[in-house]
């Protein structure tokens, strides 16, 4: 009697999932969202959501594309983990009958989702975060695009700032995955070239408590400065704050995924005049700030969190190609994405989606300026962006000067 | 939502549940037969995973590999790796009280990753292997999936065939001796180590496998893929919910305990955006209180223990 | 036969077993007797390998087999019974007896794959064997019972059948009359007998007497562990300090 | 002041007692003896419903035990000491004579030193874990424990069982001192001329069920009871 | 160096220790292997990050108040799982606890969001002594002494107390225990209770000391689990000593192995003790 049931409760649970799920698909154009929720990146999943979710906000509210239709957002949560994050990448294509996907966040799930399912499919995923050099050689027919640019770009940006501010000597000590990976390689070769020595280069693994021996062998040697390479949420704060407190380290440089406000909380006069890079807009460009003035009428303080903006532009440009190809289909997006954008193309700002729809309509090149800066992809579809360096000035981070690829 | 739509996610659901099967069996050979407790599964799936992906793989200046060898050699290397290691766990553990082997597998199983995260000459470290390729891919457009499918049941029928067929062999009759009282098989001159050791081989074979099937099909692995909730915590709650020492019951489990894994992803689906978060969370606090009251109401899982036999009795 | 040395055990301090000695003939019912307690248990897990002597030799079939492993020991030609009586519980009666023959190639799990003709034969043969054990202990009725279904006479008998499916030489029985009715026990007297006609050798523990007194040749009595006297059931019988060590005079 | 009525009881489906009717009278030594197997130690445990009971009852002080919770049991002043593993290893001595005081506290210092005076030995082990001592030591441990609930009646299960031979006159001997404080004792007992020797009574079993009852000496002078363990 | 990573290892260590005692207790009363352990610590640390930072109570008054929601959440579990599950199969047991865990975790990051939490912004600048060779927090040494109080409560519990020692007594043996009139069910009760005080004040130490994330717990937990085996499945004291062996192991490893093997020390440890000696250093019988 019980083994009846709950055979039935599963079957009706199962028959629900494929059916709620697909059944209000009447005339929109679906995009995907591959979002973690839950698992490792859950703390970034749920903003970088937001993000998508703001730039159907604006295209919705300027009549929709492809004439009208309305642009809907299906997520699915790929839980950090590359077995769920493909099914429900299928479950997206098969299903849900998307037409492009934007996502996943990490690499680890990125790759595997593009490989067996989106490639195969013929569907165009842009993914907003995932910065590993594997996806600039990914096989892939030309259907996977980033918003990032590849970690090799701010790594060599930050090896010569570790140069100009003339440390002789510098310590790494990087996120234990692909992202930490490739910026630590970028930045020792930068930086050595320049005349430096690395002096420790030191992986760490995400979400332990203690650091300390992690920070002390970092400080072996005296170096003059710390690079570190993480995020807040996995350790980057920890690291910080028991560097200052042990008295490891003084002079820091951070990368794009510790540009936020929220590691100086506490520690805002010991971090005083640090620098950072970070992807980020062309010299002109007004998106970022743009960016955070909508984000913050529509969900409030907007989180110190990278890959909000980038995840919000992954889905304006999609819209922009999807308009661009007339169609739904995944080869006219993919080609469209390609010629819809130019560097000399007409300014488009992140909440100019009328003016974007008529200059396609009179077959001009955009030159979108994005959340992130400008969005123009290479013939490889990696994200020709530009990277800033950025300053921490009585606690608050203002940026401070360009570096243009 | 297209009749095509959905059967084509159907093949990619059955694709993955499959796979999980062919985990289910193998811990049902380790467990269900022989009463061994491993929880390092992610290890021996990470190990299959990886063994195939570097043998089939081109020369890849990222990590070891450049063998190319055929698909089948690949799936064979990783069973036959995957083994190995079990062998090697296997001798100092196996005759420990059965938790004990549970807690050194989940060691194993954890140090495994950090060394695929951290040789990279080996794995490519967290960036992982990419291209793994797919058999025959290419040769059949659109229904590739349905041809990968196919070698999953293929591997599913075949691990489902061998493990009856030695269970209710007389190598059977021993392990489910062993089973019901130790002593008395050790007494009539067995060597009851032997078997809990083929056992364990074997599962481990089975799981390597499942694991290189698993590569072959994402044609990517990274050490994401290989933590314990996913990789080994679910096999069991789909073993506990089919039903232990049930072949049969195992591989029911992998597919409706997939399908609840992956179903209630509507839960997400319907709610406005700014609840998603809660969404998810709620959705795997469900899966928890399903499992329990599972466990509550029919430990025993939904099909309960098969009756295995190695004898006919038709003929007398 | 079975030669024990000087045999000692000991549990955290306690001498179970104390330098005892004895000598199994071949060919012979041999009944080994004592109070509760006087090791003889003991004894029979140290011969059996269960358990690991501290000091001591034991020698079977010329070989010494001290601390052999259980299944090397069996595999000699040595097989045994439980004082209660050990069954695979969820197993049929035939599969209780058909899992004992060592040397099946089916135990080859290679074999029980690929090499289904042997194994199948094989298996024709051990369960013919495994039924004729049956009819010999006439218990053909109950031959595809589960083993948990059976009662306790039952089960020592099928303990009996274990035994005898190993073809062994020397047979060690551990109290097979213990609660056992007395048709029941008259019928594995006589199968106990019936096995000494067929050329196997007997080592029992028991402590009904008349089973002793019936069918042993040689009756050797522990106490405290130690080997205490020994003689033909007659002798035993008359020997006052077998009665003593049973009702606790110590002999000081 | 225990009366057991036709007691039926075993483990799971397996019967061992079968209808046996037994009883202890205030101040009263009563022992059980009889071969192996004849279910001596299963009907004790059956007091203390340490295995199945599936029929008759038993009654201790007016009032029904078969259904009684343990710790009510030993306040009611029973206490039993079981054949084997009848200490905690890892606790020291003194700890485990307290645990005996778990239900009521009263007096404690008085039962200790009653304890101490029975047991002199166990005075300089007291701060020794228990699984350091040596068997017959232990056995005094776990007397120590019993006693120490202030029993009126005090269960042994073989309580001679596995030790040297100067041990169990010694162990004899402090069951008649026991005794002598005013605490009944029932207790199974493998050197069965010893038990009934300083026993009031005595039943004899077999197979499950009575064969004999009579006073000690009366049993010891049978000559069919001397038959019975050599086989009659 | 190596004093300085002693010292952190010492201040870990202790940190484990007390997360290791209640986990041994149930293991070696209840027989299973408690995988929600963990996921209590942080639901301890979360419990302490409510009452202090959300309603703004004073540390100690969040702590008592944390360490005692989290006795009651153990205690919950027991009622409605595990109390039920007792004649199974350890392995069941074992599998429903992680479902509890999943579950707990779940209810966390529900109630509390994914982003790390800190029980104090600002930072503290460590007393350095012995010309730079040694530096400490001041939290640090209240962590020192808060945890140095609690197993020293905890060992005074156990050998003092009527109920201490009665757990220690059901974790020797069980069946002597009932009879010797120990309210076997009570106990029970009582040790979840002990436990949930211990992994909550484990959990709150060592958000403490760095932050709050909702795996923080679940981190921990095969760390605790090696410190169980190391001191022998059942004795608090050994669990104890194992959690400074594997809490200064494994920092003190960096001397010797990259950092990105920390992890697997305790595992290593954990293994090796398995092959050596299974029932581990303080235990008994395996």
């Amino acid at each position: 009697m019980f083994k009846k049931k709950i055979l039935i409760t599963m079957l009706v649970m199962l028959f629900l999932s494929l059916t709620v799920s697909g059944a209000f698909a009447q005339d929109t154009v679906k995009i995907g969202t591959l979002m973690p929720l839950t698992g490792g990146l859950a703390s970034y999943g749920q903003f970088t959501r937001n993000g998508t979710l703001l730039a159907q906000k604006i295209i919705n509210e300027q009549g929709g594309l492809l004439g009208g239709k309305e642009l809907e957002l299906v997520n699915v949560d790929t839980q950090t983990n590359p077995q769920a994050g493909v099914d429900g990448a299928q479950k997206l294509v098969s299903v849900n009958g998307i037409n492009a996907i934007v996502g996943a966040l990490s690499s680890g799930v990125t790759i595997p989702v593009a490989e067996s399912v989106t490639v195969p499919a013929e569907v165009v995923l842009i993914s907003p975060s995932s910065t590993s050099p594997v996806l600039t050689t990914l096989d892939d027919n030309g259907y996977v695009f980033r918003t990032v640019p590849s970690d090799s770009l701010q790594g060599v940006v930050a090896g010569n700032l570790a140069a100009d501010l003339n440390h002789d000597s510098l310590a790494i000590i990087y996120v234990n995955n692909d992202y930490g990976q490739g910026l630590n390689d970028a930045v020792i070769e930068q930086f050595e070239e320049r005349g430096g020595e690395v002096t420790a280069s030191i992986a760490f693994e995400p979400n332990k408590v203690s650091y300390r021996s992690e920070l002390m062998e970092a400080a072996e040697g005296n170096p003059d400065a710390l690079l570190l390479i993480a995020y807040t949420d996995d350790g980057g704060i920890t690291i910080i704050r028991q560097a200052l407190e042990n008295g490891f380290f003084e002079e820091f440089i951070f990368t794009d995924g510790l540009k936020a406000p929220e590691i100086t909380e506490g520690v805002e006069q010991y971090l005083e005049g640090m620098r950072g890079t970070a992807p980020t807009s062309m010299p002109g460009g007004k998106g970022p700030e743009l960016f955070t003035k909508l984000y913050e009428e529509e969900f409030g303080e907007i989180p110190p969190k990278p890959y909000i903006d980038t995840s919000f532009d992954a889905t304006f440009v999609l819209a922009l190609a999807i308009e661009k190809a007339g169609s739904t289909e995944g080869p006219a997006i993919r080609d469209a994405l390609g010629e819809v954008l130019a560097e000399d193309g007409m300014v488009v700002n992140i909440n100019e989606w009328n003016k974007a729809k008529d200059l396609i309509a009179a077959g001009e090149k955009i030159r979108y300026e994005g959340a992130s800066g400008p969005v123009l992809f290479n013939d490889v579809g990696d994200s020709m962006g530009a990277i800033g360096i950025w300053k921490i000035e009585d606690g608050n981070i203002v940026n401070e000067s360009i570096e243009v690829q | 939502m297209t009749f095509a739509g959905v059967f084509s996610y159907l093949v990619f659901f059955l694709i993955f549940a499959g796979i999980y099967a062919v985990m289910t069996l193998a811990l049902n050979m380790q467990r269900g037969f022989a009463g061994l407790f491993n929880i390092g599964i992610a290890g021996f799936w990470a190990v299959g995973a990886y063994t195939s992906a570097i043998m089939t793989k081109g020369p890849s200046p990222d990590h070891l590999g450049g063998f190319g060898m055929p698909f089948i050699i690949g799936l064979l290397a990783a069973g036959i790796i995957s083994s190995l290691l079990a062998f090697l766990v296997g001798i100092p553990t196996i005759r420990l009280r059965e938790d004990y082997l549970g807690i050194a597998t989940i060691g194993i199983a954890e140090i495994i990753r950090l060394v695929i995260k951290n040789e990279a000459w080996l794995t490519n470290g967290v960036r992982g292997i990419s291209a793994i390729p797919k058999p025959l891919a290419g040769s059949f457009g659109s229904n590739y999936n349905l041809f990968f499918l196919m070698i999953v049941v293929l591997v599913i029928a075949l691990f489902y065939y061998l493990s009856e067929k030695g269970i209710n062999s007389p190598w059977g009759r021993i392990l489910r001796a062993i089973r019901e009282d130790e002593e008395v098989v050790k007494a009539v001159g067995k060597n009851v180590v032997r078997y809990r050791m083929e056992a364990f081989v074997l599962g481990a074979f089975m799981m390597g496998v499942g694991g290189g099937l698993y590569a072959h099909f994402t044609s990517f692995i990274s050490p994401e893929a290989f933590k314990p909730m996913q990789a080994t915590f679910l096999v069991w709650i789909m073993l506990i919910i089919g039903g232990s020492a049930n072949n049969f019951g195992s591989i029911v489990g992998a597919f409706l305990t997939w399908g609840i894994w992956t179903g209630t992803e509507f839960l997400t689906g319907m709610l406005p955006a700014a609840y998603t978060t809660q969404a998810a969370a709620i959705r795997v606090i469900l899966i928890g209180v399903f499992l329990e009251i599972i466990l509550l109401n029919r430990p025993e899982g939904l099909f309960g223990e098969k009756k295995y036999s190695s004898v006919s009795t038709a003929d007398r | 036969m079975l030669k024990v040395k000087s045999a000692v055990k000991e549990f955290s301090g306690f001498r179970a077993v104390d330098e005892c000695s004895f000598e199994v003939e071949e060919n012979t019912i041999t009944g080994l007797i004592g109070p509760n307690g006087a090791g003889k248990t003991t004894m029979f897990n140290l011969i059996a390998g269960s358990l690991d002597l501290d000091q001591g030799e034991v020698y079977f079939s010329e070989q010494k087999v001290n601390n052999f492993a259980p299944h090397q020991i069996a595999r000699l030609g040595l097989a045994r019974t439980f004082q209660i009586p050990k069954t695979l519980k969820k197993m049929t009666v035939m599969e209780n007896l058909m899992l004992v023959p060592s040397g099946q190639s089916g135990e080859n799990l290679w074999n029980s794959w690929f090499n289904s003709a042997k194994v199948s034969k094989e298996e024709e043969i051990v369960e013919a064997k495994a039924y004729e054990t049956l009819e010999f202990l006439e218990l053909t009725h109950l031959a595809d019972e589960m083993a948990v279904n059976l009662s306790g006479g039952q089960k020592k008998l099928l303990e009996l059948g274990r035994a005898l499916m190993a073809d062994p030489e020397l047979i060690m029985l551990d109290e097979p009359g213990a609660g056992v009715n007395p048709t029941l026990l008259n019928k594995i007297a006589e199968n106990i007998l019936k096995l000494k006609e067929r050329g196997k050798t007997i080592l029992l523990i028991e402590h009904n007497m008349d089973l002793i007194m019936n069918i042993c040749d040689r009756v050797i009595v522990m106490n405290d562990g130690k080997h205490l006297v020994e003689g033909t059931p007659a002798e035993i019988k008359r020997n006052p300090r077998v009665l003593e060590a049973y009702l606790g005079e110590k002999t000081a | 002041m225990l009366r057991i009525n036709d007691i039926y009881s075993g483990y799971g489906e397996i019967e061992i007692i079968h209808g046996i009717t037994l009883n202890v009278e205030q101040g009263e030594i009563v022992s059980i003896v009889g071969p192996n197997g004849s279910g001596k130690s299963t009907l004790l445990k059956s007091i203390f419903s340490l295995v199945d009971i599936m029929g008759g009852e038993i009654n201790y002080l007016g009032s029904d035990l078969t259904k009684a919770a343990t710790d009510q049991m030993i306040k009611k002043g029973l206490s039993f000491v079981p054949q084997t593993d009848n200490i905690f290893p890892t606790l020291t001595v003194a700890e485990n004579l307290e645990l005996g005081a778990y239900v009521s506290r009263k007096n404690l210092s008085d039962r200790f030193d009653l304890i101490y005076n029975l047991f002199p030995p166990l005075v300089e082990k007291r701060k020794k874990k228990a699984g350091t001592l040596s068997g017959g030591q232990r056995q005094m441990v776990a007397f120590g424990r019993a006693l120490v609930m202030e029993p009126k009646l005090l269960l042994l299960d073989e309580p001679t069982a596995g030790l040297a031979p100067m041990f169990i006159d010694l162990i004899l001997e402090k069951v008649e001192e026991i005794n002598k404080t005013g605490v009944s004792i029932l207790m199974v007992e493998q050197n069965a001329k010893k038990a009934l020797a300083m026993s009031d009574r005595g039943y004899v079993l077999a197979a499950g069920e009575k064969k004999y009852e009579d006073s000690g000496r009366g049993l010891l002078e049978n000559k069919e009871v001397a038959q019975l363990f050599l086989g009659g | 160096m190596a004093l300085q990573l002693f010292l952190n290892g010492v201040i870990l260590g202790s940190i484990i220790a007390l997360g290791a005692i209640g986990l041994s207790l149930i293991y070696g009363i209840l027989k299973f292997g408690h995988f929600a352990h963990g996921d209590l610590m942080t639901l301890g640390a979360y419990f302490a990050f409510l009452f202090k930072v959300q309603l703004g109570l004073p540390f100690w008054l969040a702590f008592v108040l944390a360490a005692a929601l989290t006795a009651g959440a153990a205690i919950l579990l027991n009622l409605i799982l595990y109390r039920h599950l007792k004649k199974r199969d350890s392995v069941i047991v074992m599998i429903s606890s992680v479902g509890a865990a999943l579950i707990i975790r779940n209810l966390v990051l529900l109630f509390w969001g994914p982003q790390n939490k800190f029980y104090e912004k600002a930072i503290q600048m460590p007393i350095v002594l012995g010309d730079g060779l040694l530096r400490i927090k001041e939290n640090q040494i209240i962590i020192l002494v808060l945890a140095l109080t609690l197993v020293i409560a905890v060992h005074l519990f156990l050998s003092k107390t009527k109920l201490g020692k009665a757990m220690r007594a059901m974790s020797d043996n069980i069946d002597l225990a009932q009879i010797t009139g120990i309210n076997t069910e009570r106990v029970i009760i009582w040790t979840w209770a002990m436990s949930g005080v211990l992994t909550a004040a484990a959990g709150i130490l060592l958000a403490f000391d760095t932050h709050l994330t909702p795996v923080m717990g679940w981190n921990l937990l095969l760390p605790l689990f090696a410190a169980v085996i190391l001191g022998g499945i059942g004795s608090p004291y050994g669990a104890m000593f194992g959690g400074l062996v594997i809490g200064i192991s494994q920092e003190m490893s960096t001397l010797i192995i990259s950092a990105a093997y920390k992890p697997a020390v305790a595992f290593t440890i954990m293994i090796l003790m398995l092959i050596i000696k299974p029932s581990g250093l303080m235990g008994k019988k395996v």
